[in-house]
């Protein structure tokens, strides 16, 4: 099995990075506080305009350095400010996930979804689901550059 | 003792593994590279060559020249190169290319610590060729299949056992510690031997005095852009090249870390000479590929009184579109050379 | 053993914005440790370097009457050259030099000297005129010319100096703009259309240039108008730099190394290497 | 296949005398045994020196990118299949090309044939179409030509040009549909070996940008590699660098990549990256419905979208 299964890591907190577009994920978290809804700490976020300014190179620099996930969440379909960029990273979102589990990245380092601005609950739910499943793997230490 | 057997080879190496690390070559997911080994009997006799050069040894492709950590104003300089090493079984055109890189890192102007310190602490144990391989040309650029120069010690192979020649001070300190007693002084490897007639099978597609004088007058040559033109400027030349030297210097941080590291370059790449300001004196791959050819063939004997090629082979064997070195020398060397 | 890879310690003493656009800055460094004296000649240079960010070369910009303190003159433009622009007075940065040739100071002794310069190629020059102009060395030099043009009043580097200069008896200074503004009382003109204008004894003088490229390209054949020889003209040439010691492949023309036979060349030898800059 | 020589010296003869191309692309004969090296023709007298054979294996249409030219390629499937992807990103103009259409039954790898024949210095090699026979002066050997393909040859679906202005040879039989068996069988391997593979595989990698410059599709003027601001991805070879290196090549290729296994080729380490390529393309075919260089009417996937485009990869808490 997976030598990286390892829930119970003395001293090891998750580090999470999560992309929030700005029209909705953003502020779907945003809706979360102000609904004092509790979520993990794990996350630390990274708003961008929209899920179409995200480069795969974010996410992979991310695992790059040192992050032991990746979420990224835009508006649903149809919501997005731009019209259509959530489309439009849909397929490379789709392609870059399947990509990393091919080489062997553990299905749930990276997760996609979508948030919308009133979607507090949504928010909280995926930060909860997101972390829960990057505990269970523990640290992520395929990708992550190591400096002498 | 004159010769060491065949079979002797692993229990030599095992020895050397307490006091040295040992580079030999080894095979890798079906590629011969040198690596370090562990055992005597990793070690592979039986091989044209290896698809990498040794050069790593002496200069890895990365490395750490300095680094600090944290709010520590102190900086690890990294020049220690640790335990002594041997390099067994380098062929004798690989180790002349470290005699060139000698001229180079070690005794210039400045002396690169991190590659001297190295070379210092480096024995090389070469093994004369029995068998050139159709990309050979090492006696165009002045060695040959049994030369010695950039060893310590020469192995010539008879087939069931190697004939010791040594080749320098640390090689005889070395023969003698390890009772690989030198007893063919005053005899030139090959002499009256199986390996004596091969030096003339490899024969020099070109002169290099008159290719040198050649490509004095060619900078401006139309020939560069025709010869040039199937060149992707992708790295494998110099990368596999022992002689090239190139490199980089490049700065990381992360998590409080940071790093200076040294990385090979190559002058193929547009990057190389692209200047901030988008200027780039070598635009395009004629002059990218003229600058190789130059440097190894023209500047390196002006500056260095030795060519920057010590005929491998590797460029020609691995280059995917086939740009053969020897005919591009060829086209200069033999065009103008008076044949 | 040295390690010519290791950089010295430095502290930033005073961190100038030199041009209207914030886009040069001057630095000035002091030695945190020395090691040894600092002996260099106008013309040489050395890299600077924050670890973990990168290292790049700058021409020494002070004279080396006054070795405490290094001025290096820095042009934004990549990484390593905003971070410089960031150091704040009693931040360290490392430095390795001085690397290079430098001007001939020795040639030059007893001759006139026209100096040239544009832009941001004008660091180097300004050590030379501050050497040259500093009461210990100015007997060793006769006239001492100095033209230097920048594209417009806003990008001139240098501006106390050059209004010291102007008020000098033992030197001529003109300074010229490619494009005024209202303020501008100065000339107008290229760097070249001004070097045209002087009056130099081609026989007993000798140019040190440099300069962006264009400028160089037109000012050359006036020097030869004026019958400067080849080997009476000096330039200091800008290529891609990384070890700055001769090793890394990356500078040279032909068999010469920018960073160890340079970056100052005579014109007369450089018309026997490679167009390849 | 000698008849195709003749053809494609004809064409290229006919095409420089009436001035409508100023060079051809093709190969001729390679310095070393077992390769054949892409040649550039402007005179007609020079078309003796054209040649097509088993190992006539680099896309020439690498060569098309910034050329100013009116150029005349020799194009085998996959030549044809990058081009068809370079005139619709607007790289190459189809009026500037003419296409010497070959038919192709499949590149030879010259190390699968060493690996077959072992230390033997071959000196001729003999195409009968079903076997390749291999001379070293004294004897003859002889292996299944199927057998000595390149990997991304022996999934070819597309043999026969896909565009062409003329035609040489006889068209081939296509295969039946590439159903991804290979991106399969890996992908049911655990994460854990999947990796160990990958990482195995990625340790060799030199850094020497074969695999970019060689490939057709690679035409940025700067390349992400190059980029130092900000710095992508380190210049060395830390393993979590090179990997970043080829994960993004490839992404950067999906949608585009048609492959022809150019970069494999060029690989000098053997660094399998077909096993990222195939992956990419396996998803562009499944998720998309798409096979770049067979349709040029088509926009480029990653240029365009479904509403209803497959999302059932994404987190639903």
């Amino acid at each position: 099995m997976d030598g990286e299964m390892n829930d119970r890591v003395p001293g090891w907190e998750p580090r999470i990075v999560a992309f929030l577009c700005n029209w909705c994920s953003y502020a779907g978290a945003d809706s979360a506080g102000v609904g004092r809804l509790q979520y993990p700490a794990a996350v630390r976020v990274i708003r961008v305009p929209c899920a179409g300014r995200i480069n795969p190179f974010f996410i992979l620099s991310a695992f790059q350095k040192g992050a032991d996930g990746v979420l990224v969440s835009g508006c649903h379909p149809g919501d997005c400010h731009y019209i259509s960029g959530n489309y439009s990273a849909r397929r490379k979102f789709a392609l870059l996930k399947g990509l990393l589990e091919h080489i062997g990245i553990e299905e749930g380092r990276l997760q996609f979804t979508w948030v919308s601005a009133s979607e507090g609950e949504r928010f909280a739910s995926v930060i909860d689901t997101v972390t829960e499943k990057v505990l269970a793997l523990g640290p992520a230490r395929r990708m992550e550059k190591r400096y002498t | 003792m004159r010769t060491i057997a065949r079979n002797e080879i692993g229990r030599l190496l095992d020895g050397l593994l307490a006091g040295y690390a040992v580079y030999a070559p080894v095979r890798r997911k079906g590629i011969l590279v040198f690596d370090r080994i562990r055992s005597g009997d990793e070690a592979i006799l039986d091989y044209a060559n290896t698809r990498t050069s040794p050069k790593h040894v002496l200069m890895p492709q990365m490395e750490t020249l300095l680094s600090s950590c944290g709010e520590d104003p102190g900086v690890s300089e990294h020049t220690d190169c640790g335990k002594p090493a041997v390099l067994f079984g380098a062929r004798p055109c690989d180790a002349r290319a470290f005699l060139f890189l000698d001229k180079v890192l070690r005794d210039g102007q400045s002396r690169d610590v991190y590659y001297a310190n190295r070379r210092d602490s480096l024995l090389v144990i070469s093994i004369g060729c029995t068998q050139p391989r159709e990309t050979c040309f090492c006696t165009t650029t002045g060695g040959g299949p049994l030369s010695a120069e950039g060893s310590d010690i020469l192995l010539e192979d008879l087939g069931s056992v190697y004939l010791a020649h040594v080749a320098s001070s640390r090689g005889a300190e070395f023969a003698a510690a390890h009772g690989l007693l030198d007893t063919c002084e005053g005899e030139p490897p090959g002499s009256g031997t199986v390996n004596g007639g091969l030096q003339p099978a490899i024969e020099p597609p070109v002169d290099l005095g008159l290719l040198k004088a050649a490509l004095d007058r060619s900078f401006d040559d139309p020939l560069w852009l025709t010869l040039a033109e199937k060149c992707l400027g992708c790295g494998i030349c110099s990368y596999l090249c022992p002689a090239c030297h190139c490199f980089d210097i490049v700065d990381e941080e992360a998590a409080g870390v940071r790093v200076r590291n040294r990385v090979w370059d190559s002058c193929q790449f547009s990057c190389f000479t692209a200047q901030a300001s988008g200027f780039n004196p070598r635009p395009t791959g004629r002059e990218r590929y003229r600058q190789r050819i130059m440097h190894k063939f023209n500047y390196c004997i002006d500056n260095h009184g030795m060519a920057g090629c010590v005929g491998c082979g590797r460029c020609v064997s691995e280059c995917p579109v086939n740009l053969d070195m020897r005919q591009v020398l060829a086209a200069f060397g033999g065009r103008r050379g008076g044949n | 053993m040295r390690n010519p890879y290791a950089p010295v310690r430095m502290r930033v003493e005073r961190n100038a914005v030199e041009t209207e656009d914030a886009s040069i800055r001057t630095l000035s460094l002091s030695f945190v440790e020395r090691r040894e004296v600092f002996a260099f000649v106008p013309g040489q240079f050395a890299e600077l370097s924050l670890l973990g960010v990168g290292e790049a070369p700058f021409g020494i910009a002070s004279s080396p009457a006054d070795p405490d303190l290094l001025d290096f003159t820095i042009s934004r433009a990549g990484q390593v050259t905003t971070e410089l622009h960031y150091l704040e007075p009693g931040d360290t940065v490392g430095l390795r030099g001085p690397l290079g040739n430098g001007y001939p100071l020795e040639e030059l002794h007893g001759r006139n000297v026209l100096v040239i310069g544009g832009g941001f190629g004008f660091s180097t020059l300004r050590a030379f005129t501050s050497f040259a102009l500093h009461p210990a060395n100015r007997g060793d030099f006769l006239d001492l010319e100095v033209v230097y043009g920048a594209r417009n009043p806003g990008l001139l580097l240098y501006k106390d100096e050059l209004k010291n200069w102007g008020r000098r008896d033992d030197m001529s200074l003109s300074v010229t703009v490619d494009n005024a503004d209202q303020d501008w009382s100065g000339r107008i003109g290229t760097v070249p259309a001004a070097v045209k204008t002087l009056q130099v004894d081609p026989e007993s003088t000798t140019a040190l240039v440099c300069g962006p490229p264009a400028m160089i390209r037109y000012t050359l054949p006036v020097l030869a108008e004026l019958g400067l020889r080849p080997d009476r003209i000096h330039l200091s040439l800008e290529m891609k730099m990384k070890c700055g010691i001769g090793k890394c492949g990356r500078c040279n023309i032909g068999g010469s190394y920018v960073c160890t036979d340079g970056p100052v060349f005579s014109l007369a030898r450089l018309d026997r290497l490679p167009r390849e800059y | 296949m000698t008849d195709c020589t003749a053809r494609i010296r004809e064409e290229t003869a006919r095409l420089l005398a009436e001035g409508r191309v100023d060079l051809v692309i093709g190969f001729e004969e390679g310095s070393l045994p077992l390769r054949a090296t892409p040649c550039f023709i402007t005179e007609p007298g020079d078309t003796g020196r054209l040649i097509w054979n088993a190992f006539c294996s680099n896309n020439l249409a690498r060569y098309l990118i910034r050329s100013d030219r009116k150029v005349g390629i020799v194009a085998k499937g996959c030549d044809t299949r990058a081009i068809v992807e370079l005139i619709k990103e607007k790289q190459v103009r189809r009026e500037d090309v003419v296409i010497i259409g070959v038919p192709c039954h499949g590149m030879v790898d010259p190390h699968e044939v060493r690996e077959r024949f072992g230390d033997i210095r071959i000196q001729t090699v003999e195409d009968t179409g079903g076997k390749l026979v291999a001379g070293d002066g004294t004897a003859l050997l002889s292996m299944n030509r199927e057998d000595a393909l390149h990997r991304s040859c022996r999934v070819c679906v597309q043999r026969n040009p896909v565009i062409s202005d003329v035609l040489v040879g006889e068209e081939v039989e296509e295969r039946t549909r590439d159903e991804f068996t290979d991106v399969a069988d890996f992908a049911s391997r655990s994460a854990g070996e999947r990796w160990e593979y990958i990482a195995g595989e990625m340790s060799r990698c030199i850094r020497c940008n074969a695999c970019r410059n060689a490939c057709p599709l690679c035409y940025c003027s700067k390349c992400f590699v190059d980029e130092t601001r900000p710095q992508w991805v380190g210049r060395g070879t830390d393993p979590s660098d090179v990997l970043s290196f080829h994960l993004m090549r490839v992404l950067h290729l999906a949608g585009r990549c048609v492959e022809c296994g150019a970069c494999v080729r060029a690989c000098p380490m053997g660094v399998d990256l077909g096993t990222l390529n195939r992956r990419m393309s396996a998803d562009v075919a499944r998720m998309f419905g798409c096979r770049p260089g067979l349709d040029p009417g088509k926009p480029a996937p990653l240029s365009t979208f479904d509403p209803d485009d497959p999302q059932d990869f994404m987190l639903e808490p």
